[in-house]
């Protein structure tokens, strides 16, 4: 017969959050925050580590549970940061959120940015909107050890000049030695005294024609924003090797179990969020 | 179940109201200093008619022991014919409650205006009293749980 | 075996063998000639699949209307399929597709027994599908049957000249035309296939109900902790698959209240609370509006008798409202109405 | 090989219903059902549920993999677990092998990369025995998936019915010999000698006359695309064609010995795991309403290259068992066989 069900084993709850502490939070922009945590066990927030393109698993009580990339420096132990845009029931409550609030976290979970392969290269970092969020961690990285990468540019762009979120960051990144930032808002975005370029993402991209040679493309952002912009790439040679993108598709477990982030025999929480062009060409009709 | 009797259990019952008139009748009858049960809690809106039957289950869903909705006399409603629409609704709502074997004690409909502060003690009073006497049915095993 | 009744796929619709080959063959003669004539862009009909089954059948070419099919095993309401519009577009192909919306817009054939008529008229009355667009084909019944070869329990109670198509939703007998003529002016079919089909079947079954919801009053009769129980233990089971709503020709609002994220108006986690909840506001959102169909009792892999929540509503909206769902394509549902007269002794 | 009469098997099981969770097919309304027994009281009906010939409506993975799983309430004090193992050990009777081989599909996901240590326990607890299929039904396809009517994989126990009182019985693993050492016990104090007699030769006859009968019933066939020939076909119309009939309801997934897609919500503070099913538009819509499969034929084509490419590919079996359980049930009778083979048959 069965034997009995051993009760004494330890169970590895993989669905349940450790619980957070919000120390701040910043409005970025109209409807974006980013939201600083720490856990509530010190010993927690030390050994917690994670690397630039990996998420969470964020959970509020009572309203639910949402991925949101780690948008903070990975070299920072003290705290991590999500950027946090109100479009449902958890970001919304996410916005509600005041400092000292208790929230759950899961993860880090999923891969995260080729640091390492990137080394020596020249980096384009493509985003649009909020998807700034999942590159900012990767670009602090860079910062971080700015002697190991050649030319640094960032391409942003957002539908208005009251979307575009971390203004401080990419005044204090466009300050750097060796980096340009260019700001660019959707046609019929721009408003009096916009000083930055106005045009999609992808044509600006088009226009300001990086060379290919030793240079790595990195791009989030919308889906519709993604799908030009790998087109472009294509349409300027890029190697598909070299440009890298991350999914932001709906997930829930973050585990590869629940099934929705499926793509191909791929699992986007678990295979990814970060994928070569290389690695995803054959679904991008599934995906964007 | 069998459960020792403790203290009286303090019910959650929620009241929607319209605004025009028995929120102002309920006013009144706090104004006037009328005694009745405090298990309520008041949930203002625009007009009976502004009750999805949603709101109702709803609360239901989340552990509400009771409901009440609560407008104008026909004829007195703000917007012509809010609570017209409000009498069938909560008419049908009423009648599945009780196929499905919910105690329809726990769902009352009721007309207050402004003026009657002295009806929305008395409709409250009733409410309560009847709530309770499904949640005791419901404790002592005889009945059925409000949801 | 699951198709065990004589010939593939079932029997006439009168239940004999052989007596719907004139009705099939009219159907598919008729159906050529639409799609040949590019009358219509395609006929949504039944058919046979490889394994024997009646399965929903979208003819586009007049080459393969012959595989339409009409007999007592064509259960499906069709009707529903009228309002998915990315189907439609899918039928009507890339030129179909740019002229929707607009005069031109694609038009369509459907067949319709008489039972399935009145959805159409609570879809019209609606505004969600346009008649002018539309080919209706009537299917004369005589009753059709479950996968066991059960006369399904909506067909008990077919009146001759509904399952004939003789009167349209709305007519009553009396002034509708005289038994075996069709009706002078029809206002929703086009198209009746075959002559009238015998009841045989349907008067052999079971007797009718002595009073019109006394399967509801049967509910009623029991006392409170008992409906509780009937009910919840049915509602255990409930998977929440959503086939009683997606299989219902009236359940077609775009984003539905279950789908909702915020606000949640009900768990998407089965339970038997949220089970509840749910099969309270399906039934609810159809009242006055369900014209038991029965499809979504006969879609429901558990087992839920459904039909008996739907007459449930259906007796308060005719008891109370004096209202009964698809007999008008003018009419209001009841629930957007009220008459001054309502009643409200539950009022305080 | 034992033989077992249906008197030990009774006797072992109302001697031990306190001591063990018992799962077992009982008839709901005319369907059987397996069903978790915590009492006595529906012990009559289990063991004619052998003598049923058709599957239960729902397979065995709620029991494993429940439709709603509570995991833990978010209270003010912090996170308190609520999902309990097992607390007694449990016997499931009359899996079909069908069922005891989707538990295997269902192992390589929650015991994987990232066990679940709630559906380990319960797969802990659990003794399976099986019942060998005598009359498969024209949906059943298990043999095209690498299964068969008298397939064992999945099984502690593998049980043939020989008459209407006796079984052949098999031990397949050290929880199997546990059992049949239990029920030999039983066969001894109902009144038999203790132990269970071995087969004898005509038993053995009869038990391969029975498997050959039954494996010539399972006549579908099945022919799995290459991945090659799948991904050729991914961006075909195919899958419009396939899919137009789709309801895009559950019934598939929910019925699914295999499906293991879910969901994790809230009610309230409490958080909990329920199924989720690909079928639904709601599934990969996120929050901002972004949705990477719109439309229903991609969604069905995601159930189909899941289930026969992408599972595969992954770990190494395709993620269906043959049951048929999404055919039978499926509302607009969708069969997945004809569609999968239909890839590889007709290229337009």
């Amino acid at each position: 017969m069965a034997s009995a069900p051993a009760m004494d084993k330890p169970r590895p709850d993989i669905y349940t959050p450790r619980p957070a502490r919000v120390e701040e939070l910043k409005a970025e922009s109209r409807d974006v925050r980013t939201l600083r945590l720490a856990f509530e066990d010190p010993r927690e927030q030390q050994g917690f580590s994670f690397a630039p393109g990996q998420f969470v698993e964020l959970s509020v009580p009572g309203e639910g549970e949402a991925t949101f990339c780690l948008a903070s420096c990975p070299r920072e132990q003290g705290y991590l940061e999500c950027s946090v845009k109100r479009v449902g029931q958890v970001t919304e409550a996410i916005h509600m959120l005041e400092p000292g609030s208790r929230v759950g976290v899961r993860g880090p979970y999923g891969n995260s940015f080729p640091v390492k392969a990137m080394k020596g290269r020249n980096l384009w970092f493509v985003a649009g909107g909020i998807g700034l969020a999942a590159l900012r961690s990767l670009i602090l990285e860079v910062l971080g050890r700015r002697e190991e990468f050649g030319a640094l540019t960032v391409l942003y762009g957002a539908r208005s000049e009251a979307d575009l979120v971390y203004r401080q960051d990419l005044e204090d990144w466009q300050g750097r030695p060796g980096v340009n930032v260019v700001l660019t808002l959707d046609p019929g975005g721009e408003g009096e005294g916009w000083g930055g370029r106005v045009g999609f993402v992808p044509a600006v991209l088009e226009e300001l024609a990086p060379e290919t040679r030793d240079t790595t493309v990195v791009t989030c952002g919308p889906p519709v924003m993604i799908r030009y912009t790998l087109a472009a790439l294509d349409r300027m040679g890029f190697d598909p090797q070299q440009v890298i993108t991350t999914l932001e598709m709906k997930m829930k477990c973050g585990l590869g179990l629940c099934g929705r982030c499926n793509v191909g025999p791929l699992y986007v929480c678990k295979d990814g969020p970060v994928f070569t062009y290389a690695q995803i060409k054959g679904f991008v009709e599934q995906i964007f | 179940m069998n459960r020792p009797e403790q203290k009286e259990k303090r019910l959650k019952i929620i009241g929607f109201l319209c605004n025009w008139c028995s929120y102002a009748g309920a006013d009144l009858a706090g104004v006037s200093r009328l005694q009745y049960p405090a298990e309520i809690r008041i949930i203002r809106v625009p007009c009976s008619g502004r009750i999805n039957p949603l709101l109702v289950l709803k609360c239901f869903q989340e552990g509400a022991d009771g409901v009440l909705v609560s407008g104008c006399h026909p004829g007195d409603c703000h917007y012509q014919e809010g609570n017209l629409y409000a009498r069938r609704r909560m008419l049908l709502l009423r009648s599945l409650l009780g196929y499905f074997g919910i105690d329809e004690r726990r769902f009352h409909m009721s007309w207050v205006s402004a003026s009657e502060g002295r009806k929305w003690a008395e409709v409250v009073s009733r409410l309560v009293a009847d709530v309770r006497a499904a949640d005791a049915e419901s404790r002592s095993g005889q009945g059925v749980s409000a949801w | 075996m699951v198709a065990s009744g004589g010939s593939p796929g079932g029997r006439g619709p009168g239940g004999s063998p052989g007596a719907g080959t004139r009705a099939q063959e009219a159907l598919r003669t008729s159906a050529a000639g639409l799609l040949a004539e590019g009358k219509v862009e395609a006929v949504i009909g039944y058919g046979l699949s490889p394994a024997g089954d009646v399965v929903p059948r979208f003819v586009r070419r007049s080459q393969d209307a012959a595989g339409l099919l009409w007999n007592d095993r064509c259960t499906y309401n069709l009707v529903g399929y009228l309002t998915d519009r990315d189907l439609l577009a899918g039928l009507a192909g890339p030129e179909g597709a740019a002229g929707a919306d607009t005069a031109q817009s694609p038009r369509f054939a459907v067949t319709v027994k008489g039972c399935d008529l009145k959805s159409l008229v609570v879809l019209l009355a609606e505004s969600q599908v346009r008649r002018e667009a539309l080919t209706v084909i009537g299917l004369p019944c005589g009753g059709v049957v479950d996968q066991e070869g059960r006369l399904l329990g909506k067909c008990v109670a077919c009146p001759e000249e509904v399952r004939n198509l003789r009167t349209e939703p709305g007519e009553s007998p009396a002034n509708g035309p005289p038994a075996g003529e069709p009706a002078a002016a029809r206002r929703l079919v086009d198209l009746v296939m075959g002559d009238p089909v015998p009841g045989d079947r349907i008067a052999a079954s079971a007797p009718l109900q002595a009073e019109p919801f006394q399967d509801v009053a049967e509910i009623e009769g029991m006392p409170r902790a008992g409906r509780r129980a009937f009910w919840d233990a049915h509602f255990s089971r409930c998977l929440r698959c959503y086939a009683c709503r997606n299989v219902c020709p009236l359940c077609y609002c775009k984003e539905c209240v279950f789908d909702q994220h915020n606000p949640r108006w009900v768990s998407p986690a089965p339970g038997i609370p949220s089970n509840r909840a749910f099969h309270l506001i399906r039934a609810y959102h159809l009242a006055g509006r369900c014209v038991d169909c029965g499809e979504c009792e006969r879609a429901c892999p558990v087992g839920i008798p459904l039909r008996l929540i739907n007459r449930k509503v259906a007796q308060v909206v005719k008891e109370s409202f004096g209202f009964e769902a698809g007999t008008s394509p003018e009419a209001r549902a009841p629930i957007v109405d009220f008459a001054s007269g309502d009643p409200e002794e539950f009022i305080e | 090989m034992k033989v077992l009469t249906r008197k030990a098997l009774e006797a072992l099981l109302a001697a031990r219903v306190e001591e063990w969770e018992l799962i077992a097919p009982v008839e709901i309304d005319g369907k059987s059902y397996f069903h978790a027994l915590n009492s006595g009281s529906r012990l009559g009906e289990v063991t004619d549920a052998s003598a049923a010939p058709l599957l239960t409506v729902n397979p065995v993975k709620e029991f494993f993999f429940p439709r709603r799983q509570e995991l833990y309430v978010q209270g003010p004090e912090g996170i308190t677990s609520l999902d309990s193992e097992p607390q007694r050990p449990r016997l499931l009777l009359f899996a079909r092998p069908c069922d005891a081989r989707g538990l295997g599909v269902l192992d390589r996901v929650f015991l994987g990369e990232v066990p679940d240590a709630s559906y380990a326990a319960r797969r802990e607890a659990t003794t399976i025995v099986g019942l060998h299929c005598l009359e498969p039904d024209s949906r059943c396809f298990c043999s095209a998936v690498g299964g068969g009517p008298f397939g064992t994989e999945g099984m502690d126990m593998a049980l043939t019915p020989l008459d209407e009182s006796r079984f052949a019985a098999e031990a397949l693993t050290e929880k199997g010999e546990a059992l049949l050492a239990a029920l030999g016990a039983a066969a001894g104090k109902a009144g038999g000698a203790p132990g269970l007699p071995d087969a004898g030769e005509a038993e053995r006859r009869l038990v391969e006359s029975l498997r050959a009968k039954a494996e010539a019933a399972v006549s579908r066939d099945l022919e799995i695309p290459s991945p090659e020939a799948l991904a050729a076909r991914f961006e075909s119309d195919y899958w419009i064609e396939a899919s137009r009939s789709c309801l895009a309801c559950g019934v598939c997934s929910y019925l699914c010995p295999t499906c293991h897609c879910f969901d994790i919500v809230d009610e309230g503070y409490l958080r909990l795991r329920c199924w989720d099913t690909c079928s639904a538009d709601t599934f990969t819509r996120t929050a901002a309403g972004e949705n990477h499969h719109k439309h229903k034929h991609t969604r069905y084509r995601q159930r189909v290259f899941h289930k026969f490419g992408w599972f595969k590919e992954n770990y190494g079996t395709v993620s269906c068992v043959g049951c048929g359980r999404c055919t039978r049930h499926c509302p607009v009778k969708i069969d997945i066989a004809e569609v999968v083979n239909g890839v590889g048959a007709s290229h337009g």
